[in-house]
């Protein structure tokens, strides 16, 4: 078994087995826990096929950023451990044939991958991995990268209008409003009658 | 044995058999449906960097780039939903999400 | 590769409303606050002008940016109802988000973006467009799903609509991984012509997995059931445009891919749409029977009319997706018409969505329960109004392929249908009067008597209709 | 002329009925009464014309009626010997029963109508009888069962009458399905329904053999079987007969018309108009005589025990209209018509006698309430008997002549039941002359019992020893009840003789049924009879039966006038010197005595085969067929399975997200299973 | 005008009418006076428009005439308008009975008035379009269309009940029809177009014409309606205001029959000669079996909408002889029972607006203080069992004749339904008619007044004229009927001869 193939199975199986702790975990947070190990370990295997600048995009979007928001959000609403309800169980075995089902037959075909004939694998770029995405991802693919802008944009968007909550009797200080001030404006004098306190 | 594409295939079935096993079996909060979601996404991208090497074809990482990119974005939206979702609830338990029905 | 000034007049539309998107968010976020208004207004006058930027692209058909983006009739025809039907969601949205205290500027910039995203899809060429298309519409869909954020039932409606929808895009991804993996392109056309010979299973998986995930926007049976949920916790005005624009691009892209890309394996996507569309003409009529709620009741509606749209794209040939074509035109504008009827059942200051509040409203108030009425017929496909015509074409099509048992399913499916179609109409026409509604605003009114108008009148004058979705069919299938 | 003779009474009817209401009473029974007056006058004019003189035959087509492919349907004026005669009885009658109904329908609040139904029929009679197509005579036959049923029917409150109209109708129609199926297949075979073209056409389909109702059969015989169905119904032959003694709910002068003189002998017209048809299928003929032999003798065997006036002359009716098939059924058409000519007479004269003798007793109908009214009504009562004399066949007297041939007929007759009918119809002499003269004992003779048991008792204890009879007439004796607008219950009942414009018609036709026999009798059935019916009638190359009559052996001659002897004095001896012995034979005979009391149980038995079903099926089908079966399964079960499946499918609506994702995944398995399989290929 | 022809303007007449009657603003009295003599107007407008159709309609000819064409879907599917001698009567008998309606409705109808009317002119639109349209798609239109205002007219004129017998109605009929509509498609794809004229040019295979046929006959069977899809009828019938049963039993009825004349017998002979068997069968059974059920009925309007049922039992057994007789009396018979049916039901509407029951029982005796009616009534009656001299008498015998030459059996059981007929009619007649009457609320009831007369003498007269002068009718129809038969016959031959050549 050579170094790779042993990397592999090391990477694919704490990969496996931490994404099925993520959903068998009670603990959400040791859910997220387990995501962020799940994508680390992808990263290995991008590695392995010599997608580095993939593998670093998924650590550092992902782990860094996806997972940490969910770890906040996690924490944030502090959701109680859930306990597996009984009605549920009962098409669990169900579920889990039609799942194993669907697992060995996608096992199956992508198993009987073969090259199409006629198509034959180009010759491996010389330039590395991350030269070779960038030459293209700007000129060829110009208009994915605008377009994943704008869903970039729509994002934002979206979770600013749906989590941003402008409450109401919240001071807020407004800066110009502030500048524009000038005395009259912020200085009543009032005038006290001598001798008689206010 | 040399790891060929199909290893890789087989590994990205499994753990896309997983993320979906995720949303169906899951009965604890919605959080987990989306981290399940997530390890759908990365199961994909798995395959089509998996293809892109093997074929020598950059598309395929471009194409997982995008995914990348736009799984973040979901993820995102997604929590803001959750959240909104909380904050109207006070639960995130899947199954309280089931207002609607019929 | 062609010169940008070409790309972009290619891209018109898109160009408009992505430029318009970005503008209105400007002037959201620095216009005055009070003025919220007038950001709606702006966004119709840029949906406008995306659609009329459209009657400039008269040349047949062009490849643009690298191959991934396709500008042909079809798609004009398609982003012209898909448009139209944001234009008009809008145009609904103003006075309900009012009234609901949700007239956030954010709105319409997220209805543009989406009908940006729509636009995108429509014109896909590939997988890759395909994904950021459908992302971009969804993304901004999820949002606006979630919009009446203080709102549980549209908190819950948006959570159901993205869990699911990210779950259908993680079939449609693996699909495309698959199709990628197995033919190793993501281009339609080159993917046809790598399709031509006997496709492996691989190929096949890939198909049904990407068919999975656009079925899933279409809402076909079984991947409708957020439907229901969604369309009746959403606002009404988003609903609109979900019932509307929305399935118009869904439609749209898989019409497309189907024609294009796997032309080649046309005996396998038939047998699973012929699957989806009985299912979802089935689960559409028997579903909307036992309902109460008027959205619940129009989202198995168009759970129902998606199916009996595939009818025309199982039959695989371009009389079938003329059919559609025509079929889709009529269905938004019925379906547009008829939420603006739901959008007028409006007591004191409070919008209501039972059936059974529109009891009586002939009595009340003529000429909202005639619309009801006809919209309902014709829903139902009753001659001589448009929804008639559209089952027509699409079922013709489906004859003259062979399928008649699909098309005999379809009719006895569409006759349960009438059912409950029928008992919105008698309820509106034979009911005692209940409350009478409030009268709506002019834009609503009008659109509902629009599209009344056209649904009457479109006997008369469908031949341009039919002609320009010809013509858009056969731009369509150039293989 | 034939133009005027024909539609004067439509136009009588029409003013009458139009505009009778406006008009009043009496300018309605004037204006159809002379009408009919006038068509009669001309009708004897004809007579003499075209039968007695030499006035070719001719069929003048008025306008088309009906033409569709090859069928063309005139409405036209067949005038020949046989279509005059039948006009002579027609109008004749029917004028005198309007000049009579004048007097005897004098309270009635509804003359009007009463005489424009009274033309009505008279016009439908005759259009039947100058139809020159079988659809115009089916107009006609029709035609006469509606003016039938709205006379039956004319006094609508009493519910026997509405029963016996409808029943009247009804049975004819059982007849006419027959009649029009005969009309079809002839039709079918000649392509044509006039009855010049089937004259021609029949000759020539005599022997062959056809496929009809999946049976291969002989094309006339089953033609001509078919076209006696209609006649048995209308002249209600046994089977069909059960209408004609309940049509007596009618007034007593539509009796005479309809239900004695005309209408009934429509069968027997029928039959003579089609003698080229039945003369070519001997086995039809047969059959003929058979039934006619049967009703003669069934209906005289309950006539013998009715006591009701005018139901014991209906089914004397009835019994001489068996007479008159039998005579057809011999081949002796001619005969049958000339028994039909003199019946017409003596009939109509016995049944406005009767008449006559119910005004007297004010609408009392019952013989067992009369007895000695001789004395009281003494021109009814001779009108009576010479109606009496003639109907049983005294010599020299219409019936004599008629009815002895016709036994002579049967006698000589070669038909398989040719000796069956000679026996019956000597029996049924016999018969005929017993109860025509018990009517007469029991009306004008003996004790005056309406008298002692006042109208008031009416239905009590003068008859508690009848309760059968009670039973079996609950119907009529409401009906009677009920039927009291002469406001006369409870005053001591006068008999009172009937006025001139009642009595004038029965002193015509006590002429006619004393002499008609004497003076037609060489034209219809002697030396003059060629040149009297010319091409009217059809006799056969093999019908031999008019010369075998001469040859029949003495006893054969003499038999009827020796049965009418015995008839007559069994019933002195029975209604005259021992009024006990009916009654003790009835005890002593009682289940054959209820048996024809109640009219051979033909009502019952009806009843329990056709009409009960009927209703039993109509509510089986309506309630079982269309409620639980056709609804049941049809609509109503599927829009209960539809709301059933609606009920599951809002269910798999759980509103849990994993559900939903869980149908997501459960489809897309499924889709790549099947393809899996090798759903492709 | 506009290029239009005289069809064009009898089909949009009635909207021109209709859209007057909308502009008509308010609920007042007057409003409601405008909106009754505007509908009545519109209705004898078309009346007359029809009747110069019919001058210059040429009865000699079979063609179809009066033709008109113009663009309209593209691909095929062109605006259509022509009669021939089969379609003409019907036109007639529609804009006939339409003043007629409108006028039973006058008074019996006080709310919604407006909306009534529209749905009657409307309503009359399409039905005069289904006679005239000689293209199937436009012809389908004017067909199912029809639904939707005798949906309403159920449903909101409707009695007590109205809501299940319209949603029966309504369901039944959609059901049946599109399964034609598969049909309709189906002949488009193999002759590339819906023209009807060229439709009945083209030739289809055996087993296509069956399946074609069996299409075609679900939705004309339905509408007839025949047994056993023949439950709709009673229950609309009864529950529709008096007017609508007119319009449903004199016209909607005639669709059905009018569809197998125009539709089955001449484009699918072979499936039409093979099917005829069945065809018979049911109507036997049809003509039977509803008269059976009519008699124990305890509702009038049940009572005639079961005979109508056995009527048009009578209408397909002829049409199936495909015999002149046959056709023709069927023809003759459905123009016949439009009159005579609908006669019968603005009868029982005449007595319902007085006593608003239905119910038998609840009459009996008004020959005394309603003689007119008595008259009119029985007229109809007699007419409806049947009897010769009424109009009633010509369809029934022609029919039978020509069944009679198709097939005995069915002859003669279908004979057997003019004695049960009898049966029931009288026994309707006398229950309502005659006997005492005794019901104080039957004895206040006037007598028909003079807009009743209005409506009911033109029928009177017809009634009787075309029984004793059926010729107009016969006539007319005649070359086209003699045609259809041509036509048929040679192609029976011609398949035969094919057949015969393959083996």
């Amino acid at each position: 078994m050579s170094l790779a193939a042993a990397f592999f199975y090391l990477f694919s199986a704490v990969m496996l087995a931490s994404a099925f702790m993520v959903i068998a975990a009670r603990n959400p947070v040791h859910s997220v826990l387990f995501l962020i190990l799940a994508f680390v370990s992808a990263s290995g295997l991008f590695i392995l096929m010599g997608a580095e600048f993939l593998a670093m995009i998924l650590v550092v979007v992902y782990v860094g950023a996806v997972a940490v928001l969910f770890l906040f959000v996690v924490m944030m609403l502090d959701v109680d451990f859930a306990e597996l309800k009984k009605g549920m169980l009962q098409y669990m075995p169900l579920a889990a044939i039609i799942g194993i089902v669907v697992a060995i037959e996608l096992v199956l075909v992508v198993g009987g991958w073969t090259a199409r004939p006629g198509a034959a694998a180009k010759p491996a770029d010389t330039v590395s991995n991350t030269m070779a995405l960038g030459r293209v991802l700007y000129t060829q693919y110009a208009y994915f990268f605008q377009a994943a802008g704008l869903i970039l944009l729509t994002a934002m968007i979206g979770a600013i209008v749906l989590t941003l909550h402008h409450k109401p009797g919240v001071k807020r200080q407004n800066i110009a409003d502030q500048n524009a001030r000038d005395r009259n404006e912020a200085v009543e004098l009032k005038k006290v009658p001598s001798r008689t306190g206010v | 044995m040399e790891i060929g594409l199909t290893h890789y295939l087989i590994v990205a079935a499994i753990l896309f058999t997983i993320g979906i096993a995720g949303i169906i079996l899951n009965h604890k909060n919605i959080i987990v449906i989306l981290m399940s979601v997530e390890l759908i996404l990365l199961a994909v991208n798995v395959n089509f960097v998996a293809f892109s090497t093997h074929l020598g074809d950059l598309v395929g990482q471009v194409f997982s780039l995008l995914i990348l990119t736009v799984a973040a974005a979901e993820a995102a939206i997604g929590l803001a939903i959750l959240v909104t979702y909380f904050r109207n609830r006070g639960s995130i338990d899947v199954d309280d999400i089931n207002m609607m029905k019929g | 590769m062609d010169s940008l000034s070409f790309q972009l007049a290619h891209s018109l539309p898109e160009v408009v409303m992505a430029i318009g998107a970005l503008f209105l968010l400007m002037l959201g976020a620095f216009g005055a606050g009070k003025r919220d208004w007038i950001i709606t207004e702006v966004a119709i006058a840029i949906l406008g002008l995306a659609m009329l930027s459209m009657l400039f692209q008269i040349d047949g058909k062009a490849l643009v940016w690298n191959g991934a983006f396709v500008d042909d009739a079809f798609g004009r025809f398609m982003k012209m109802l898909a448009i139209g039907g944001a234009l008009v969601s809008l145009l609904l949205s103003r006075e309900f988000m009012a009234r609901e205290h949700i007239d956030f500027f954010e709105f319409p910039v997220l209805v543009m973006l989406a009908t940006l995203g729509m636009s995108m899809l429509i014109s896909a060429n590939g997988l890759i467009a395909l994904y950021v298309g459908l992302e971009l519409m969804s993304l901004a869909l999820y949002v606006i799903a979630a919009f009446h954020r203080d709102n549980l039932r549209a908190s819950e409606a948006g959570l159901k609509y993205f869990a699911l929808g990210a779950l259908s895009s993680g079939m449609l991804l693996y699909g495309s991984s698959l199709l990628y993996g197995f033919t190793g392109t993501v281009n339609f056309p080159e993917l046809a012509a790598a399709l031509q010979d006997k496709p492996s299973l691989g190929v096949i998986f890939g198909l049904v997995f990407v068919l999975a995930g656009l079925a899933f926007k279409m809402s076909l049976v079984p991947f409708h059931m957020w439907t229901p949920d969604v369309y009746e916790g959403a606002p009404t005005p988003v609903t609109a445009f979900f019932a509307s624009a929305a399935k118009m691009a869904a439609v749209a892209i898989t019409v497309r891919i189907a024609i294009t890309a796997f032309p080649g394996i046309k005996l396998q996507w038939q047998q699973i749409l012929i699957f989806v569309s009985i299912l979802s003409m089935i689960v559409g009529a028997f579903g909307a029977l036992g309902q109460t709620n008027i959205k619940r009741l129009m989202a198995y509606s168009s759970i129902g009319h998606m199916g009996f749209a595939m009818v025309g794209l199982a039959a695989g040939t371009e009389a079938g997706v003329s059919g559609i074509l025509i079929y889709l035109a009529i269905y938004l504008v019925m379906t547009l018409g008829t939420f603006a009827a739901i959008l007028c059942m409006r007591v004191g200051n409070h919008y209501v969505e039972n059936i059974g509040d529109l009891a009586g409203l002939s009595r009340n108030n003529g000429l909202m329960a005639f619309a009801v009425a006809m919209m309902m017929f014709s829903l139902a496909g009753i001659p001589p109004l448009a929804g008639f015509f559209a089952k027509y074409y699409v079922f013709a099509a489906a004859i003259d392929a062979g399928l008649y048992w699909l098309a005999v399913i379809g009719m006895l499916a569409s006759t349960v249908a009438a059912f409950y179609y029928l008992r919105v109409v008698k309820i509106v026409y034979f009911d005692p009067p209940a409350r009478s509604f409030e009268r709506a605003a002019i834009e609503v009114r009008g659109v509902m008597t629009l599209s009344l108008v056209f649904v009457l009148a479109f006997v008369i004058f469908a031949g341009p209709i039919v002609e320009s979705a010809s013509a858009a069919a056969k731009s369509l299938v150039w293989y | 002329m034939y133009t005027a003779i024909v539609f004067l009474p439509l136009a009588g009817f029409l003013i009458a009925g139009l505009f009778g209401r406006q008009l009043g009473a009496r300018p309605s029974e004037i204006v159809t009464t002379t009408f009919l007056m006038i068509a009669a006058l001309l009708s004897w004019v004809a007579f003499f014309q075209v039968g007695v003189g030499q006035a070719p035959m001719s069929a003048p087509v008025l306008a088309n009626w009906i033409s569709s492919g090859t069928m063309k349907i005139d409405w036209a004026l067949r005038i020949d010997t046989l279509t005059v005669v039948m006009m002579v009885v027609i109008n004749t009658v029917s004028a005198l029963v309007h000049l009579y109904s004048i007097g005897y329908m004098h309270e009635d609040p509804h003359r009007p109508r009463f005489f424009a139904y009274l033309s009505l029929f008279t016009f439908a009679m005759l259009m039947l009888v100058t139809a020159d197509n079988l659809v115009q005579m089916f107009f006609g036959w029709e035609g006469v069962g509606l003016a039938s049923y709205l006379l039956i029917g004319f006094w609508y409150e009493r519910p026997s009458a509405n029963a016996a109209a409808i029943k009247a109708f009804v049975v004819n129609r059982v007849g006419d399905f027959g009649f029009a199926l005969g009309i079809f297949m002839l039709f079918a075979l000649t392509g044509s329904v006039s009855l010049d073209h089937i004259f021609a056409a029949a000759p020539g389909l005599a022997e062959k053999t056809v496929h009809v109702f999946g049976m291969d059969v002989n094309a006339m015989t089953t033609i001509c079987l078919l076209l006696f169905m209609g006649a048995m119904g209308k002249s209600a032959q046994f089977l069909l007969h059960t209408w004609l003694p309940d049509a007596m709910e009618g007034p007593t002068p539509v009796s005479a018309l309809i239900h004695a003189a005309t209408m009934v002998t429509a069968g027997v017209f029928m039959v003579a108009r089609l003698s080229p048809l039945f003369e070519t299928s001997p086995a039809a003929l047969n059959v003929v005589m058979f039934f006619g032999a049967t009703t003669a003798f069934f209906a005289a065997t309950v006539g013998l025990v009715q006591n009701d006036i005018k139901r014991v002359i209906a089914y004397s009716t009835c019994s001489q209209l068996g007479y008159m098939f039998v005579a057809c059924g011999a081949g002796a058409y001619n005969l049958a018509i000339f028994h039909l000519f003199t019946h017409a007479f003596f009939k109509a004269l016995l049944f406005l006698g009767a008449g006559s003798v119910i005004h007297a007793m004010h609408h009392e109908q019952d013989m067992r309430r009369m007895g000695g009214l001789a004395k009281h009504i003494p021109i009814t009562f001779w009108m009576m008997t010479i109606g009496t004399v003639a109907l049983t066949g005294f010599p020299l007297t219409a019936g004599f002549f008629s009815k002895d041939a016709i036994i002579e007929a049967a006698f000589v007759a070669q038909r398989p039941s040719a000796l069956y009918a000679f026996f019956l119809v000597v029996i049924a002499a016999g018969l005929t002359s017993f109860y025509s003269w018990r009517l007469v004992f029991m009306t004008f003779f003996g004790k005056e019992k309406w008298a002692e048991a006042g109208h008031d008792a009416h239905g009590h204890d003068a008859h508690a020893n009848h309760a059968q009879y009670d039973d079996a007439h609950a119907h009529a004796a409401h009906g009677h009840a009920a039927h009291d607008d002469h406001g006369h219950g409870h005053h001591k009942l006068e008999p009172h003789e009937s006025p001139n414009v009642m009595l004038i018609p029965l002193y015509v036709l006590a002429l006619g049924a004393l002499f008609a026999g004497l003076l037609f009798k060489d034209y219809f059935i002697g030396d003059q009879m060629a040149a009297f019916w010319k091409q009217a009638l059809y006799f056969a190359k093999t019908n031999k039966v008019l010369e075998d009559m001469h040859h029949v052996p003495h006893f054969v001659a003499m038999v009827a006038t020796y049965m009418m002897l015995i008839g007559l004095i069994v019933a002195i001896w029975f209604y005259i010197f021992s009024p006990q012995t009916p009654r003790r034979l009835a005890e002593s005979q009682r289940p054959l005595y209820l048996f024809l009391l109640n009219k051979w149980y033909f009502d019952e038995l009806y009843n329990l085969i056709f009409v009960r079903p009927a209703f039993w099926l109509g509510r089986l089908f309506w309630k079982g067929g269309d409620g639980r079966i056709i609804d049941g399964l049809g609509p109503n079960g599927i829009s209960a399975r539809v709301d059933d499946i609606a009920g599951r499918v809002v269910k798999l609506q759980t509103g849990y997200i994993y559900h939903y994702a869980f149908a997501m995944l459960v489809g897309l398995a499924a889709i790549i299973t099947w393809y899996m399989l090798g759903g492709v290929r | 005008m506009f290029g239009f022809g005289i069809l064009s303007g009898l089909i949009f007449l009635p909207l021109v009418g209709a859209a007057f009657i909308l502009s008509l603003r308010g609920e007042s009295e007057a409003v409601l006076r405008n909106t009754r003599w505007a509908a009545l107007l519109t209705t004898v407008a078309t009346f007359l428009l029809s009747l110069y159709a019919w001058s210059l309609f040429d009865t000699s000819s079979a063609a179809f005439q009066l033709v008109e064409q113009k663009a309209w879907l593209g691909s095929g599917i062109i605006y259509k308008l022509g009669v021939d001698g089969m379609s003409m009567p019907f036109v007639l008998l529609t804009t006939f009975l339409m003043p007629i309606c409108i006028l039973a409705s006058w008074e019996s109808i006080t709310t919604r008035v407006k909306e009534y009317m529209i749905a009657f002119l409307v309503l009359e639109t399409l039905m005069i379009g289904v006679f005239c349209a000689l293209d199937l798609v436009l012809f389908y239109l004017f067909f199912e269309g029809g639904l939707i205002p005798m949906f309403l007219i159920i449903g909101v004129w409707g009695g007590k009940n109205r809501i299940y017998a319209s949603f029966k109605f309504f369901l039944y009929t959609l059901l049946g029809s599109l399964l034609m509509l598969l049909a309709i498609m189906a002949m488009y794809g193999v002759a590339g177009t819906t023209d009807i004229e060229v439709l009945l040019k083209t030739t289809f295979s055996s087993t296509m014409q069956k399946w074609l046929w069996l299409a075609f006959f679900a939705s004309f069977a339905v509408k007839m309606p025949m047994w056993p899809v023949h439950t709709w009828l009673p229950d609309a019938h009864v529950e529709a205001p008096t007017a609508g049963s007119v319009i449903l039993a004199g016209i909607l009825l005639k669709m059905g029959g009018y569809g197998f004349i125009r539709f089955s017998l001449p484009m699918f002979p072979e499936a039409s000669a093979y099917f005829a068997p069945l065809v018979w069968t049911l109507s036997v059974i049809a003509i039977i079996y509803t008269s059976l059920v009519a008699m124990v009925q305890e509702d009038m309007k049940k009572l005639i909408a079961y005979s109508s049922v056995a009527h048009m039992g009578f209408v397909t057994m002829g049409l199936f002889a495909m015999n002149p007789q046959g056709v023709q009396g069927a023809i003759f018979q459905m123009i016949s029972h439009g009159l005579v049916s609908g006669a019968l039901f603005l009868c029982v509407g005449v007595v319902y607006d007085r006593l608003h029951t239905r119910e038998i029982s609840a009459y009996g005796g008004l020959v005394k203080n309603m003689p007119m009616y008595a008259v009119v009534f029985m007229l109809f009656t007699m007419a409806n069992v049947g009897l010769p001299g009424t109009s009633g008498f010509v369809g029934e015998f022609l029919t039978l004749a020509g069944a009679f030459r198709s097939n005995t059996w069915v002859a003669l059981f279908a004979t057997s339904g003019v004695i049960l007929s009898a049966a029931y009619a009288l026994f309707l007649y006398r229950r309502v008619i005659f006997g005492v009457l005794e019901k104080p609320a039957l004895m206040k009831m006037p007598d028909l007044n003079a807009r009743e007369l209005t409506c009911l003498v033109p029928l009177f007269v017809l009634t009787i004229y075309y029984g004793v002068r059926p010729g107009p009718i016969l006539d007319a129809c005649a070359p086209a009927v003699d045609l259809l038969i041509k036509n048929y016959q040679t192609a029976l031959a011609a398949a035969k001869t094919a057949a015969v050549a393959l083996h």
